[in-house]
């Protein structure tokens, strides 16, 4: 069975490999040297403890998920959360918006497309550092890994903001040019994108304060290609992106400073998973049918999720089959949330 | 003779067909009647005191006395900016540096700004073609810092030029097609006209009011910040043998260069010097000066502010207290014996018989290293 | 009865006496002279006339209502509805965004808020110039002028935006000073808050362009005073803002650029009035009971609004007392749009 | 004598010693012993040409050979803005205008600038108590113009001086409590510190990047925007004096003015000339010259870059081709006889002999209208 649960210090070079066998675009989010991995997945294993604390909105949490083939042991993808985009730094954006320029004398109006840097996102819930064996794309094990994180915030809601953001890739060539950076960000930064990307992933964010232009950007004054390319996802990240839409995030007017790749914004309490999730008490099931779904249990640190199948959820009680029950780690009786795929 | 005079109600017919053969390039005296007429009588208001000396437009005539007819005008507007809004960009640059990165990026930026407004600018030099010559272009140009020295209450401190920027021969801007054209949706030579009649406020309404990154534009456009047109650059070159520097301000629309100097430091206004007239009917013999001095001329100006004259005569009519004027040249000038009249050289001809005094304290200068 | 009609140029001393009897504020959307009221009017008439024809959403339509006692004949309030804001000039507003500068070495975050110049707004639909006898706050017919326009919109909804807008009076107070111009506008206007309003709602917003700072502007630069009143509605607003909200319609991120009144913004298609809104065949009602309700009929010119007891609206006939029909000058079977009161 | 020389290792604790009696408001030279022997260590690399004399840091010692003591320092930066961002705000205006309303107003506004980097800054002067006046001060100061002369391609054509800003006893900056403690949240006197460490990535971090709108200030900050401290004023004076200007650019923390000038336009590197040393045994006689040039003061230096020393001599001993040095003067300048050394006048005394040929043109000036 497929099961997401937090990461451990063991997962450590699985979720190398996999960084690895990706393309270069994960490191913003998930670092690939070992040391500085090592110091995340210990990060998350410290938001977990603390998930059940006193810990106020202020605190950033990141958590970091795998995916494991239970049947395996293999770790097959990951996946985190930032309770707290920008965790205490700002958390930077190009804010897409428009000025016109009218001459009522001329009887000219131009609309005049201008980018400003945002910060207005700081401080959402983020979905971050989504990476997986690209066999499973579009599996039902994909949905899993990322809606587990739904399900991990439903279950964990006060830790959470009212806003969660996630950031999609933006257009690169195939040959590895991202159109936006050459047009833009390469003049300030000096280097190429895959080497801000990295930086921008392993350090402070004090970088990006120091490099990046202050002003707004006119858009008009971008090569075209980067025009072409503002708020368009990169084609890899079609399943991730429909995945998304369906829970109802939506792409609104900010775009990532780096490849201007869209910012998918949703309020969390109108995410599909959670609105439709339920909570209940954990039944057995004889049999294999029944509607399949998503089925989380445990707090904090035992937090696991599987899909399983469901024969019924009526009166609170939700009967899956056993096995479930022990990919879970959870007995009859326990609370359970399930949430239909 | 040659004579610089105020300019005239019946030069009118002479200016249009300067400003017509001038072609585009020279906004501020396009050839339109109506507007040079309405330029002639606002100068004509200024030297007639009939508007503030500090609001006024300076436009001087070069007269040719055999043919009665202005060929050529220069001029100097006291204050830009009073009734409208005065546009450039300044140059400037934005540093962004990250220590921790070993990165150190300097980018070169375009700011727009006001910054000229209330200065004073010499603009409108025209020259007829059948004048050309003969330092007929330099005496326009330098009379005006003569009246500028005789004046300076009635202007600002610092005094600027715009020069043409770079164009082709269709009139085609480099910087405009990349930036202007983008935001205004009209040609160059559109824009240029409507900004040359006073038309202004379509640039506070369209024209980007934030920084522009020059990176983000392409090299010819980038190229040519701060460049003059061909056929401005002996112009320019005068304008900085005079001490105008460039100082980062720009055209918005061509990217022209600004450049500026202190009144105090222009070398007209340096070099000038005061003389007692005398009124003599023979020519000095050649032999009273060393050949080298015989070949140089001297710009002699009046003190009146309405009736301001400058022409030229040989530099071996200056003595070391006085100068020897012929009758025609003592009343084209409309001075008397005995008055005090202004002079500078009108070229730099690295010495001349009023200078050479100044010049040798820098005859000991030694290259050292 | 209480009837929302098109105003007629035969309304022009009616409105002018209303304007002259309410405060200056309203100027901006309702001139205060004969000519320019006039003109109005009769632009609002051609726009009546032109509702029906081919017109685009490029073009605008300013559209204006008076709302009229039956009895006694008398224009007791107006209001108006811009089916595109800017009408083809930009629309200005402060768009108050946050930036957060923080140093990673000194551990320092602040929040620091802008006003960013925003024309974003420009060609939302704006509900406008609501003006009304002070008498009626708060009443029946009160609720009527100011939803008449959106059963309006309901009846002609392509030619309206998928946004609407209303902007709020912010705060002044009561010897006429504004905090905010005091503290911003007037050092760039040069002239005092009611002469720029007023200059606002009467000449072309060339003005605005010429005068208005263009760069961003810091709100800790702000005065005290300006500050407290970034986005804050003026107490006379009170009801008009409970009723716009009511109807669904949100502050945002948007101000007033000459007092920092909030900008209220909605869905077009989710405001109350027109979700809840039904169409139905007219039919008579033998008796004045029944649940109250805005009734209008009829289309461009002869749009007519009022508000009746309705007995029923099942199978969708919907039975009002024959008065009502009269006062919408309509006839049994005629077609007709209620909403709940 | 006093003799100006490069800084060494060994004076270390009277830099200290002065750094200490200064107090705050000398951001660049702390009383802080390993900044400032980081400082007397980069000077050093400097003058021994171990780093390349355009990442310079030029700092001179005054020595009183007496005292075998360092009892003064200044200094010349090569380049601003290398490693570290350098900002300041440029004071510019915004002219907003409405013709159809009939209004124009301008806005004074506080741009941040970075156009001051790579230019050579002239820095850190401090002098100490015992050997306040007399003129001190003015060689300290001046001798970097020599030096500037001398070696003018190792720094910027122009160079510029920070002066300090207004700020009260208690290290109050009224324009840092109004503009910069709303986004840095600390005590002008800590920011001002951090930013003399060269700590400045905060600076980049926490200033608001959008022009500020001076109207908005209150009027006792906007009142200080490039006025200096009265402690500053002496040595605003004397810049001036030396031709420096200022030009619109402030300090980013206290709105104290920066002044600058092109380096030919120095007065001191103007009126600087050359002579022949010559070495005189006996002191010349008193009515070999006038007693007005009698009382002024020479500077002299050498034309060595690692060893580079200046001193003043009275101006009677300057000749129209030679000046003759006592042996003891020429030995602290390390010159000999038939050496060229390059000398200016200490004080503006109006006139002295070397120059008085130049002032000359100048007599002849009237005042006309």
């Amino acid at each position: 069975m497929w099961l997401v649960r937090p990461a451990q210090p063991g997962d450590l070079k699985a979720i190398l490999a996999l960084a690895e066998g990706i393309g270069p675009r994960l490191s913003s989010t998930l670092p690939r040297k070992d040391e500085a991995l090592a110091a995340k997945i210990e990060q998350s294993v410290r938001a977990f403890q603390n998930a059940g604390g006193t810990t106020g909105p202020d605190e950033t949490l990141r958590f970091l998920f795998v995916l494991e083939n239970t049947d395996t042991g293999d770790v097959r993808g990951v996946a985190g959360i930032d309770s707290s985009a920008g965790h205490g730094q700002p958390f930077y954006n190009y804010r897409k918006d428009a000025l016109i320029h009218a001459s009522h004398e001329l009887g000219v109006s131009n609309r005049v497309d201008v980018l400003y840097p945002s910060h207005a996102l700081t401080g959402h819930t983020l979905l971050c550092a989504f990476t997986i064996d690209p066999e499973l794309k579009g599996s039902e094990a994909f949905e899993l890994l990322s809606r587990a994180r739904l399900m991990f915030i439903a279950s964990h809601r006060p830790l959470f903001s009212d806003h969660t953001v996630v950031e999609i890739q933006g257009v690169q060539t195939e040959n590895g040019e991202v159109p936006f950076w050459d047009s833009l960000g390469r003049h300030f930064f000096n280097m190429d994108f895959e080497t801000a990307d990295q930086h921008s992933g392993a350090l402070s964010k004090t970088f990006i304060a120091e490099l990046m232009p202050p002003n707004p950007i006119y858009v008009t004054l971008l090569t075209p290609e980067a025009q072409a390319a503002l708020g368009q996802a990169h084609e890899k990240t079609r399943a991730t992106y429909e995945l998304l839409q369906r829970e109802g995030f939506q792409a609104g007017a900010y775009l990532d400073i780096f490849d201007a790749g869209p910012v998918l914004e949703a309020r969390t309490d109108s995410l599909k998973t959670i609105v439709s999730s339920l909570s209940g008490k954990l039944h057995g099931s004889p049999t294999d049918d029944g509607e399949r779904c998503l089925i989380s249990g445990g707090i904090q640190a035992q937090f696991r999720c599987t899909v399983t199948s469901m024969q019924e959820a009526l009166t609170g009680d939700i009967k899956v089959p056993v096995k479930a029950w022990h990919c879970l780690g959870l007995d009859a009786g326990d609370s359970v949330r399930v949430s239909p795929c | 003779m040659l004579i610089i005079r105020p300019l005239q109600d019946n030069d009118l017919e002479a200016l249009y067909a300067m400003a017509q053969s001038a072609g585009k390039g020279l906004t501020t005296l396009p050839a339109d009647r109506e507007l040079l007429q309405r330029k002639i009588r606002h100068a004509r208001d200024t030297f007639d005191q009939r508007c503030a000396p500090e609001a006024g437009l300076y436009l001087f005539a070069l007269e040719d006395t055999e043919l009665q007819r202005c060929v050529g005008i220069s001029g100097i507007q006291a204050r830009v900016g009073l009734d409208e809004v005065f546009y450039n960009y300044r140059l400037s640059v934005t540093v962004n540096a990250s220590r921790e990165l070993g990165v150190h990026v300097r980018t070169p930026t375009l700011h727009l700004s006001n910054d000229m407004t209330d200065t004073s600018e010499i603009c409108s030099l025209l020259l007829s073609d059948s004048h050309r010559g003969g330092g007929n272009g330099l005496l326009l140009s330098r009379c005006r810092f003569m009246f500028l020295d005789q004046f300076r209450r009635h202007f600002s401190e610092k005094v600027f030029a715009e020069m043409r920027g770079v164009s082709d021969k269709e009139g085609r801007s480099p910087l405009w097609d990349a930036l202007g054209r983008q935001f205004f949706d009209m040609d160059f030579t559109e824009a240029d006209m409507l900004s040359g009649l006073g038309n202004k406020s379509f640039i506070a309404e369209l024209m980007p009011k934030f920084p522009i990154y020059l990176p983000m534009l392409p090299d010819e456009a980038r190229s040519v910040i701060g460049r003059v047109h061909d056929n401005t650059a002996p112009a320019l070159k005068m304008l900085q043998a005079e001490g105008f520097n460039f100082n980062g301000m720009v055209d918005i629309f061509d990217g022209g260069p600004v450049v500026e100097a202190f009144v105090h430091n222009i070398r007209t206004v340096r070099e000038s010097t005061d003389r007692i007239v005398m009124i003599r009917s023979i020519k000095p013999a050649v032999d009273q000066v060393d050949e080298q001095a015989d070949r140089s001329e001297i710009m002699v100006c009046n003190g009146s502010f309405q009736n301001f004259r400058v022409t030229t005569v040989p530099a071996n009519c200056v003595g070391i207290e006085t100068i020897s004027l012929s009758q025609p040249v003592a009343s084209a000038l409309g001075v008397e014996a005995g008055d005090r009249v202004r002079l500078a050289p009108l070229k730099d001809t690295g010495r001349n018989p009023t200078y050479s005094r100044r010049d040798a304290d820098h005859a000991g200068r030694s290259s050292r290293g």
